[in-house]
C-alpha cells in the first residue's frame, strides 16, 4: 500500500484514540485539548478528502474557537470531573 | 459498570446498522446529480471559481442566510444567559511578555489575514466564516493578553446587526431588481466583472457578503468570548 | 409579484438585527417594536393566504432565482399558509403578551431570540429543501434553547440544558439521515426526493427515514423523546411556553408528515407508520397519565399538550387523507385553545405569582375574566360539543374507524376521560374553592382571551369553513404528486 | 319559524338571559316562561301529530345536517320532557339560588328536547352531550366528587356512543336513523338467509355492547347506576324532578332506538335463549335486578334523598325491563310507566324540594308530624306515594298492571317476580316516608315550619292532577301509545284497558275507592268513639327505646334487614370503581416519577433505546 | 469491507454517544456532542468524496468532470457552524447552572421531574 493510505490509516487511527481519550480523561482541561485534536485531524482528513474550505472553516471555528470557549467555561465551573461510580445507577434514575 | 457495558452493545448495535446502511452508499463514487449542474454552470451563473463558495453564497443562499442567523442567535444568547447588572474582567494576572508583545505586532497582520480570506472567498478555500473566526482569535488573544482589556461594545453591538441587516438587504434588493430574494443582481443584471473571472472584481456579490458575513462572524465569535470572559461582580451597594 | 412572500423570511430577520440599533435609540422601543414587527409579519402572512386560497395554487419562492433543485425553494402551499399564518398571528399576541410577562433584562436579546423563533417556525413550515429544513430547526431549536434559559433561575437554565442535550443528539442524527438520503439519491430537495424516493436502495431508505424522523420526533415531542419538553414549558417565560405549545412543536410535527409522506414510495415506507401509531399511542397514555396528578398548572397544560400531539402524530401515522385531514384539524385547533389556556395561566402566574394549583383558587373572584377563559379552553379540550377540539377528535375517531384502527378509538376515550378529570379539577377549584377579592384584569389581554374563546366557540358551533379551508391543508400535505407537480424542478436527472 | 326550532332553542335562550339578567324576580319570570314555551308547543301539536302527522326541521352545520322530526313516539317523550321542565322551572322559581342554575337547567333541558326530536346520530349526540354537560354543571356546583363520577361515566359513555356511531357511519355511510334501519335491515335478512352480512358477529356484538353501555350510564342501569344517587341528591332538588324524571328517560329512549334500528339484526345475529330473544333478554334481565337491587338499597337509606335517588333508579329499572320484555305490550307498558314515573318522581322530588326548602333537614330522624304544617305539600305528597307504590286508580298503578301483564304474557315469570318484589319494597320505603316525614311526634325545631311556597304548589298540583287523569282514564295515554304501533295494542275506552291478558278499569275501581272512602269517613265520624292521644316517644315491650338499637320509623327502621342483607350490601359496585380509579391515579404517579424522573442521562438513554429499536427493526 | 473515512466518522459518532450516555459531567457529555457533531461532518464530507478527484476550485487545470461534490462541503460548512453556536449556548447554560446549584453532575442537577 502506497503512502498516503497508510498516513490515513494513522491518522484515522489517532484522531479515534484521541477521541476515546477525550471521553475518558477525568480532567477537563484535557479532555478539550482531545476533543480539539480530534477536530484538527478531522480538518486533515477534510483535506485529504478534498475539502480545503471546509479543513480551514473545521481548524478555525471547529478547533479554535469551540476549544477556547470550552476553556472559559470550564474557567469559571470546575476542571475535575469528580467519577465515582456508584452502585445500582439505574435505582437513582 | 453495569451502565458502560450496556451502552457499548447498544451502540455497537447502532453502529453495525448504521455502517449496514453506509454500505448502500458507497464510498468514493460519483453520486452526483444537482452537484454535477453546479460545476458545469457556476462559472457563467455565478462568476465564482471556488464552487464551494457558489454553492453557499448563490445557490444555497437561504442556508448561509440562516447559518449567520444561528451564530447570531448564539451570541445573543450567550449574551442574553449571561447577562448581569455589572459585569468585568476578573483576570488575575497578565499574559506572559510574548503573548503581550506578539499579539500587539500580530494584530494586524492576523486582522488582515482574516480580511483577505474572506474577500478572497470566491476565488480560494476559505470565505466568511473561517475569515471572521481569524478576526475573532486576533481579539482573543488580546483578551488573554491584557487582563483589562475589553472590546467597545458600544461598537460592536451595532455592527454586528448592522453586517446582518445589510445581509438581508443586499438580497431584499435582489428582490426588488432581479424580482428574487438573494438574486445576484450585480452578476446577472448588471452583468460586472463578466470578462475577469478568475480575479479579485468578479463573481457579483459574493465578496460583498462574504465582506459582511465576516465581519458578522468576527464581532459575533468575539462577543460570546467576550461574554464567556466577562464575569459577574457584585456591586458594592 | 408572489416572491415577496420571501419578505416572510426577510421581514424577521432583518428586524432581528436591527434591534441593536433601536436599543441604542430607547430601550422603551423594544418592546412596542416587537409587537409592530409581528403585527407586519401576520399582514404579510394574511396576505400571502389570501393569495394561496384565492388563486389554488402555491406559492413557490426561489432564492437567488434559481429553479429547484438546483437552488433552495420555499413552498407556501395551503398547509403552509394557514399555519403560518398562525404562527404570526400566535406570535403577535405572545408579543403584546410579553410586554407585561417578561421583566428580566436584557430585553432587546429577548426581542432578537422571539422573532428568531418565530422565523424559525415559519422556515420549517415554509421550506421545500431538506437541508434548509435542518437549518431552520437549528434555529428554532436553539432560540428555544436560549428563551427556556432566559429566566436565568436554576430551573430554567436546568431545563434549558435537557432541552439542549436531548435536541442535539436529535439534529446530529437528522443530519445523520440527511447524509444518507443524499449519498443514495444525490439532491437535497423534497419533491425531487419524492419522485426518486422509489428506485432507493431499500436499506439505506429504511435507515435514512428512520434516522430523520428520530430527529424530528425529538422536537416533536414524541414519547420517549419528549422527557425535556414538560421541563423547558415549565421552565421557559410564559409567552415562550404558549408558543412551543401552540406552533413549535406543529411546525416540527408537519416536518415529520411532510417528509413522511414525501417518501411514501420508498420500501418499508409502512413499518415507520406503524412504528409511529406506536409510539404515539404510547405519548397520549404517558401524557394523560402525567398529567393526571400534577400540582403545576403549567406543567399540567405541558402533559396535557404532549398528550395532543400524540393524537396528532396517530392521525398523521393513519396512513390516510382522512387522518391527515383530522391531524391538521386538530393542530389548529389545539394551537387556538392552547395559546387561550397558557396565555391565561401565564397571566394569573404574573398576577399572584406563581402557577401551583393553589395560587388557582378562587380565581373565579378574583380574576373571573382570566378563570371563565380557561374554563373554555379546558371544556374545549375535554372534547365537550360545540367547542372546536371536539370536531376535530371526531373526525379522528371517524377517520381511526374508517382505517380499521378501533383502538385508537378507544385511545381517544381514554384520553378525554383522564383530561375530563384533571381538567374538572382546576375548574372546580377555580369556581367554587377559596375566596378573595376581585381584581382588575389588564384591558388588552382581556380583550384577547375574549377574542380567542370567540374563536372557539364560533368554531365549535359552526366548523364549516375552518374544515373546508382544513382539508385543502390537508390534501395539501397528503397528496404528493401534487406536490411534486407544482415545484417546478429543472430537468436535472441521473 | 319552525315549531321545533322554537321549541329547541327557547329555553336556552331564557336560561342564557336569566344568567345574564340575574336579577331576583325577573330570572325566575325569564325562566319560567322559557319553559313554559315548548309546553305550549307540545299542546298545540297534538292533534296533528296523533293524526299521524310529521313536523321537520334541518340545519346544516359543518359538513353535517342536524335534523329533526316531531312525530308520535318523539312527541311523545318531548311531552314528557316539556311537562316537567314547566314544573321543574316552577319549583326552582322558588328553590333556585342564582342565575347559574337557572342556566344550566334549562340548558338541560333544551338538549333533552334535542336528544328527543333528533332524527340522525350527529345531533343526537350534540344534544346528548349538551344535556349531560348542563346538568354536570348542575351538580359540581354542590358537589365535585359525585359530579366527577357523573361526569366521567358519562363521557365513557358518550364515547361509547361515539364509537358506536363511527362504525355505523363508516359501514353504512349514513348518519340518518332510517337509513341505517334499512341497512340493518336488509343485513339482517342476509344474516337470516345466511349470507355473510356487512356486519359480522363479532361487529355486532360490540356494536351492542357500546350502545348499552351509552344508553345504560345514562338511564342508570345497574351496574353502571352508581353515580345516579350521589348526583341526584346533590343538586338543587327542583332541578332533580327534571334530572331524574326526564334525563334517564333519555337513556330510556336509547333503548327504544336500539331496539328499533338494529332489533332485528340483533335477534337474528345473537339468537334466542329459552324462547326469548337473547339480547332482549339481557335488557329484561338488567332492568330486574336494577329494579330489585336498587329498591332494595333504598328501603335502607336514612336520607330522604338518597332513598327517592335509589328509588328512581329503581323505577327506571321497570321502564328498561318493560323494554326488555320485547312484545309490544312490554313496550306500550314500557313507555307508559316512563311517563307515570316521570310524573310520581317529578312530584315526588317537588315535595322534597318543599321539605328542604322549609325545614333544611335531609335524614329521616329530623322529620315528622308535618302533615299539619304543610297540609297540601302532604296532600301532593300522598298521591305521589300511592302512585308510586301502585296503587289504583293511580298513574303508577296502571303502568305496572300493564308491565305486569306484559312480563307473563311473555312467559317470563321470573321477571313479573321482580316487578311484584320491587312494589313491595317500594311500599316499604314510601310507607316510612309517609309516617316518619308527615306522622308521628314533631321534633321541637320545626314548630314553626311554613306551606310551601306558591310556584312549588303549582308545579305539585300540575303532577299531581295529572297523576290522578292518568290514573283514572289511563286510555289517554294508551291511545296515543297505539298511534306509534299503528294498530290497538290495547283495546278498551279511554278508562278501560284490555290488554288482552287481563282487563283493568280504572273507573270502576276510582268509583269503588271513593264510595269505600266515603263510608270509611262516614264510619268514622258517627261510628266509631275516638279519644286523642298525644304522640310521644315509641316504646318497645314497655320501656322507652334505648338509642343504641333504636327502631323507631324515623331511625334505622328496616335495620334488620340491613343485617340480614349485610353480605351481599357489602358487594359495591360503588367501591369497586373507586379503587380501581385509586389504582390507576398510583399507577400514573409510578409511571410519571419513572419515565420523568429528571435525569438527562436517562433521557439520553431513551433516544438510545429508540435508536436502538430503530436499529433492531432495520434488519 | 466499510471505508476507512466511514468507520472514523461512525467510531468518533458512537464515542460521542457513548459520553452522553456514560459520563455524569455535564461538560463531558458537551465534549461527547461536539466529537459527535465532527463525525457527523466527517461522514458527509466522505460521502461527497469522488476517489482521485481534485478539490471543487475550478481555477487552473480543475474541470467540472475532475472534482469532487461540493454541496456536501456547503453543507458541513454550515453544520460546523451551527455545531459551535450550540454548543458556545450550551456551555453559557452550563455556567449559569454552576452558580445555581454549584455542581455539574447531572444526578444532583434534578430539581424538575415529576
Amino acid at each position: 500500500m502506497n503512502c498516503i493510505v497508510c498516513i490515513e490509516y494513522i491518522i484515522v487511527a489517532v484522531m479515534v484514540l484521541s477521541a476515546i481519550f477525550a471521553v475518558e480523561w477525568g480532567d477537563l482541561l484535557a479532555a478539550v485539548v482531545g476533543m480539539t485534536a480530534v477536530s484538527l485531524f478531522a480538518s486533515v482528513l477534510f483535506f485529504f478528502l478534498q475539502a480545503p474550505d471546509v479543513a480551514m472553516t473545521e481548524a478555525a471555528i471547529g478547533a479554535a474557537m469551540s476549544a477556547a470557549v470550552f476553556i472559559f467555561a470550564i474557567k469559571r465551573t470546575q476542571r475535575y470531573e469528580s467519577e465515582e461510580e456508584g452502585a445500582g445507577w439505574w435505582l437513582r434514575w | 459498570m453495569v451502565k458502560r457495558i450496556l451502552a457499548i452493545i447498544m451502540l455497537l448495535i447502532v453502529g453495525f446498522w448504521m455502517a449496514n446502511a453506509l454500505s448502500g452508499v458507497p464510498f468514493g463514487e460519483d453520486k452526483m446529480l444537482v452537484g454535477k449542474y453546479y460545476l458545469e454552470n457556476v462559472k457563467e451563473q455565478t462568476g465564482a471559481v471556488n464552487a464551494v463558495t457558489a454553492v453557499v453564497v448563490n445557490y444555497r443562499g437561504f442556508d448561509t442566510l440562516g447559518e449567520v442567523t444561528v451564530l447570531f442567535i448564539a451570541s445573543t444568547g450567550v449574551g442574553a444567559l449571561l447577562w448581569r447588572k455589572k459585569k468585568e474582567r476578573t483576570a488575575k494576572s497578565e499574559g506572559s511578555v510574548v503573548l503581550r508583545t506578539g499579539s500587539r505586532i500580530l494584530l494586524p497582520f492576523i486582522m488582515l489575514f482574516g480580511a483577505y480570506i474572506f474577500i478572497h472567498g470566491h476565488l480560494t478555500p476559505g470565505g466568511g466564516f473561517p475569515g471572521g473566526a481569524t478576526i475573532a482569535t486576533a481579539f482573543l488573544m488580546l483578551y488573554l493578553a491584557f487582563k483589562d482589556y475589553e472590546i467597545e461594545h458600544k461598537v460592536f453591538e451595532p455592527i454586528e446587526g448592522l453586517a446582518g441587516v445589510g445581509y438581508v438587504t443586499v438580497g431584499l434588493i435582489g428582490l426588488a431588481i432581479g424580482s428574487y430574494f438573494l438574486f445576484d443582481w450585480i452578476w446577472q443584471t448588471w452583468g460586472w466583472g463578466h470578462e475577469n473571472i478568475g480575479r479579485l472584481l468578479s463573481a457579483g456579490f459574493i465578496p460583498i457578503i462574504y465582506t459582511l458575513i465576516g465581519i458578522k462572524v468576527g464581532t459575533e465569535l468575539t462577543g460570546i468570548v467576550d461574554n464567556m470572559v466577562r464575569e459577574e461582580v457584585k456591586g458594592n451597594d | 409579484m408572489s416572491q415577496y412572500a420571501s419578505l416572510l423570511i426577510a421581514l424577521p430577520l432583518i428586524s432581528a438585527f436591527f434591534v441593536p440599533i433601536i436599543k441604542r435609540i430607547s430601550r422603551d422601543a423594544i418592546m412596542p417594536y416587537l409587537s409592530l414587527i409581528t403585527l407586519i409579519q401576520t399582514g404579510v402572512a394574511a396576505w400571502a393566504f389570501k393569495e394561496v386560497y384565492t388563486t389554488g395554487k402555491p406559492i413557490i419562492i426561489m432564492a437567488g432565482g434559481f429553479k429547484p433543485p438546483v437552488g433552495i425553494n420555499l413552498y407556501i402551499g395551503h398547509f403552509a399558509a394557514l399555519f403560518i399564518l398562525i404562527v404570526a398571528l400566535a406570535s403577535f399576541i405572545m408579543a403584546v403578551f410579553s410586554r407585561k410577562a417578561i421583566s428580566i433584562e436584557p430585553k432587546d436579546k429577548y426581542a432578537m431570540l422571539f422573532l428568531l423563533l418565530m422565523l424559525g417556525a415559519t422556515g420549517m413550515i415554509a421550506t421545500g429543501d431538506i437541508f434548509n429544513l435542518f437549518v431552520f430547526m437549528e434555529i428554532t431549536s436553539i432560540s428555544a434553547y436560549a428563551l427556556t434559559g432566559y429566566n436565568k433561575t436554576g430551573e430554567a437554565s436546568e431545563a434549558s440544558m435537557k432541552y439542549i442535550i436531548l435536541g442535539g443528539i436529535g439534529s446530529s442524527f437528522f443530519l445523520i439521515g440527511v447524509a444518507l438520503l443524499y449519498g443514495s439519491l444525490g439532491t437535497l430537495n423534497l419533491a425531487q426526493i419524492a419522485q426518486l424516493a422509489g428506485n432507493m436502495n431499500a436499506t439505506v431508505a429504511q435507515a435514512a427515514l428512520a434516522l430523520i424522523i428520530f430527529g424530528l420526533a425529538v422536537e416533536a415531542e414524541i414519547f420517549p423523546l419528549n422527557a425535556w419538553a414538560p421541563d423547558a414549558y415549565q421552565g421557559a417565560p410564559h409567552p415562550i411556553t404558549a408558543m412551543f405549545s401552540a406552533f413549535v412543536v406543529k411546525a416540527a410535527l408537519y416536518a415529520m408528515a411532510r417528509i413522511l409522506y414525501i417518501t411514501s414510495s420508498a420500501s418499508s415506507w409502512s413499518n415507520v407508520l406503524r412504528l409511529l401509531i406506536v409510539l404515539g399511542t404510547l405519548t397520549v397514555i404517558v401524557g394523560e397519565m402525567s398529567a393526571l396528578r400534577q400540582k403545576n398548572v403549567k406543567r399540567m397544560l405541558a402533559y396535557s399538550s404532549i398528550a395532543q400531539v400524540g393524537l396528532i402524530a396517530v392521525g398523521f401515522a393513519l396512513g390516510t387523507q382522512a387522518g391527515v385531514n383530522a391531524s391538521v384539524f386538530h393542530m389548529f385547533n389545539h394551537a387556538i385553545v392552547k395559546a387561550l389556556l397558557f396565555l391565561a395561566a401565564g397571566y394569573v402566574a404574573v398576577e399572584l405569582g406563581g402557577t401551583e394549583l393553589e395560587k388557582f383558587e378562587g380565581l373565579g373572584r378574583k380574576m373571573p375574566l382570566t378563570a371563565f377563559s380557561i374554563t373554555v379552553g379546558a371544556v374545549s379540550i375535554i372534547g365537550i360539543p360545540l367547542f372546536n377540539v371536539f370536531w376535530s377528535k371526531l373526525r379522528l375517531i371517524l377517520a381511526a374507524l374508517s382505517a380499521n384502527y378501533a383502538w385508537i378509538a378507544a385511545l381517544v376515550l381514554g384520553a378525554s376521560v383522564v383530561e375530563a378529570v384533571y381538567y374538572i379539577r382546576l375548574i372546580h377549584l377555580m369556581w367554587f374553592k377559596g375566596e378573595g377579592e376581585k381584581m382588575e384584569e389588564n384591558f388588552v389581554l382581556g380583550g384577547i382571551m375574549v377574542l380567542l374563546v370567540a374563536a372557539i366557540i364560533i368554531i365549535g358551533v359552526y366548523p364549516g369553513p375552518v374544515w373546508n379551508i382544513v382539508q385543502k391543508a390537508g390534501s395539501d400535505l397528503f397528496n404528493v404528486a401534487n406536490y411534486v407537480k407544482n415545484v417546478p424542478l429543472l430537468g436535472v436527472s441521473p | 319559524m319552525n315549531e321545533i326550532a322554537i321549541m329547541l332553542l327557547a329555553p336556552i335562550i331564557a336560561g342564557v338571559l336569566a344568567w345574564l339578567l340575574d336579577i331576583k324576580r325577573v330570572r325566575e319570570i325569564v325562566g319560567v316562561i322559557g319553559a313554559a314555551v315548548p309546553l305550549i308547543y307540545i299542546v298545540q301539536t297534538y292533534q296533528s301529530v296523533f293524526n299521524g302527522g310529521t313536523i321537520n326541521l334541518d340545519v346544516p352545520v359543518g359538513g353535517f345536517t342536524l335534523s329533526f322530526a316531531l312525530y308520535n313516539l318523539t312527541w311523545f317523550f318531548a311531552a314528557i320532557a316539556a311537562l316537567l321542565g314547566f314544573t321543574m322551572a316552577l319549583g326552582m322559581a322558588s328553590t333556585s339560588k342564582d342565575g347559574y342554575e337557572w342556566l344550566f337547567a334549562l340548558m338541560s333541558m333544551t338538549g333533552v328536547l334535542g336528544v328527543f326530536m333528533a332524527r340522525e346520530f350527529v345531533s343526537f349526540f350534540l344534544f346528548w352531550e349538551l344535556m349531560t354537560f348542563a346538568s354536570f354543571m348542575m351538580v359540581l356546583k354542590y358537589n365535585r366528587s359525585a359530579s366527577l363520577k357523573y361526569f366521567i361515566l358519562s363521557v365513557i359513555g358518550a364515547y361509547a356512543m361515539l364509537i358506536a356511531i363511527g362504525i355505523l357511519y363508516a359501514k353504512t355511510g349514513s348518519f340518518e336513523f332510517s337509513t341505517i334501519q334499512q341497512f340493518m335491515y336488509q343485513d339482517a335478512t342476509k344474516t337470516a338467509l345466511g349470507v355473510k352480512g356487512a356486519f359480522g358477529k363479532s361487529e355486532t356484538i360490540l356494536l351492542y355492547l357500546l350502545f348499552l353501555t351509552a344508553f345504560g350510564v345514562k338511564a342508570g342501569a345497574f351496574p353502571l347506576h352508581v353515580w345516579a344517587p350521589d348526583a341526584y341528591s346533590e343538586t338543587n332538588q327542583s332541578y332533580t324532578s327534571f334530572f331524574s324524571g326526564v334525563l334517564s328517560k333519555a337513556g330510556v329512549y336509547g333503548f327504544v332506538l336500539l331496539y328499533s334500528m338494529m332489533g332485528i339484526k340483533l335477534f337474528y345475529t345473537l339468537g334466542t335463549f329459552g324462547g326469548h330473544s337473547l339480547f332482549a333478554y339481557t335488557i329484561a334481565w338488567i332492568g330486574a335486578l336494577t329494579v330489585v337491587i336498587a329498591s332494595f338499597l333504598a328501603v335502607l337509606q336514612e336520607d330522604i334523598r338518597k332513598l327517592f335517588a335509589y328509588s328512581s333508579v329503581g323505577q327506571v329499572g321497570y321502564v328498561l325491563l318493560g323494554i326488555g320484555v320485547g312484545t309490544q305490550l312490554g313496550f306500550e307498558g314500557a313507555l307508559f310507566h316512563a311517563l307515570s314515573h316521570a310524573i310520581f318522581k317529578g312530584l315526588f322530588w317537588l315535595v322534597v324540594a318543599a321539605l328542604i326548602l322549609q325545614t333544611g333537614k335531609t335524614e329521616f330522624k329530623d322529620f315528622g308530624g308535618l302533615a299539619k304544617k304543610m297540609p297540601i305539600t302532604f296532600a301532593f305528597g300522598l298521591i305521589a306515594v300511592l302512585s308510586l307504590a301502585g296503587i289504583p286508580p293511580l298513574a303508577g298503578f296502571a303502568s305496572k298492571w300493564i308491565l305486569y301483564e306484559a312480563a307473563i304474557s311473555a312467559k317470563m315469570p321470573l321477571v313479573a317476580g321482580a316487578i311484584f318484589l320491587g312494589s313491595g319494597l317500594a311500599f316499604a320505603y314510601v310507607v316510612r316516608f309517609l309516617y316518619a316525614v308527615w306522622f308521628g311526634q314533631m321534633p321541637s325545631d320545626l314548630r314553626n315550619v311554613k306551606e310551601a311556597p306558591l310556584p312549588l304548589l303549582l308545579g305539585m298540583a300540575l303532577l299531581g292532577m295529572l297523576n290522578l287523569v292518568f290514573g283514572i282514564a289511563p286510555g289517554l295515554v294508551t291511545k296515543f301509545l297505539n298511534t306509534i304501533f299503528g294498530h290497538e295494542v290495547i283495546t278498551g275506552d279511554i278508562y278501560t284497558i284490555n290488554t288482552g291478558v287481563g282487563n283493568y278499569n280504572a273507573l270502576m275501581v276510582a268509583i269503588c275507592l271513593v264510595a269505600g272512602i266515603v263510608i270509611a269517613g262516614v264510619l268514622f265520624l258517627y261510628g266509631a268513639k275516638t279519644r286523642k292521644v298525644e304522640v310521644n316517644d315509641t316504646y318497645q315491650s314497655g320501656n322507652p327505646v334505648t338509642q343504641d338499637f333504636n327502631l323507631s320509623i324515623r331511625v334505622h327502621f328496616y335495620k334488620p334487614l340491613e343485617e340480614a342483607l349485610s353480605f351481599w350490601l357489602r358487594i359495591s359496585f360503588d367501591k369497586l370503581y373507586t379503587i380501581i380509579a385509586k389504582w390507576v391515579e398510583d399507577f400514573a404517579e409510578v409511571l410519571k416519577n419513572a419515565v420523568y424522573n429528571g435525569n438527562v442521562q436517562s433521557y439520553a438513554w431513551y433516544l438510545g433505546i429508540i435508536l436502538l429499536i430503530l436499529a433492531l427493526w432495520g434488519w | 469491507m466499510i471505508s476507512l473515512y466511514y468507520f472514523g466518522a461512525i467510531s468518533l459518532i458512537l464515542i460521542g454517544m457513548y459520553a452522553v450516555l456514560v459520563k455524569r459531567n455535564l461538560l463531558k457529555m458537551l465534549v461527547g456532542l461536539s466529537i459527535m457533531e465532527t463525525g457527523v461532518n466527517l461522514l458527509l464530507i466522505s460521502i461527497g468524496y469522488v476517489s482521485n478527484r481534485t478539490a471543487p476550485i475550478l481555477s487552473e487545470g480543475a474541470t467540472p468532470q475532475n472534482t469532487v461534490d461540493p454541496i456536501p462541503q456547503a453543507l458541513v460548512l454550515t453544520a460546523i457552524v451551527i455545531g459551535v453556536a450550540t454548543t458556545a449556548l450550551a456551555l453559557t447554560v452550563v455556567i449559569n447552572l454552576y452558580s445555581k446549584y454549584k455542581t455539574l453532575d447531572v444526578e444532583e442537577i434534578r430539581r424538575l421531574r415529576g
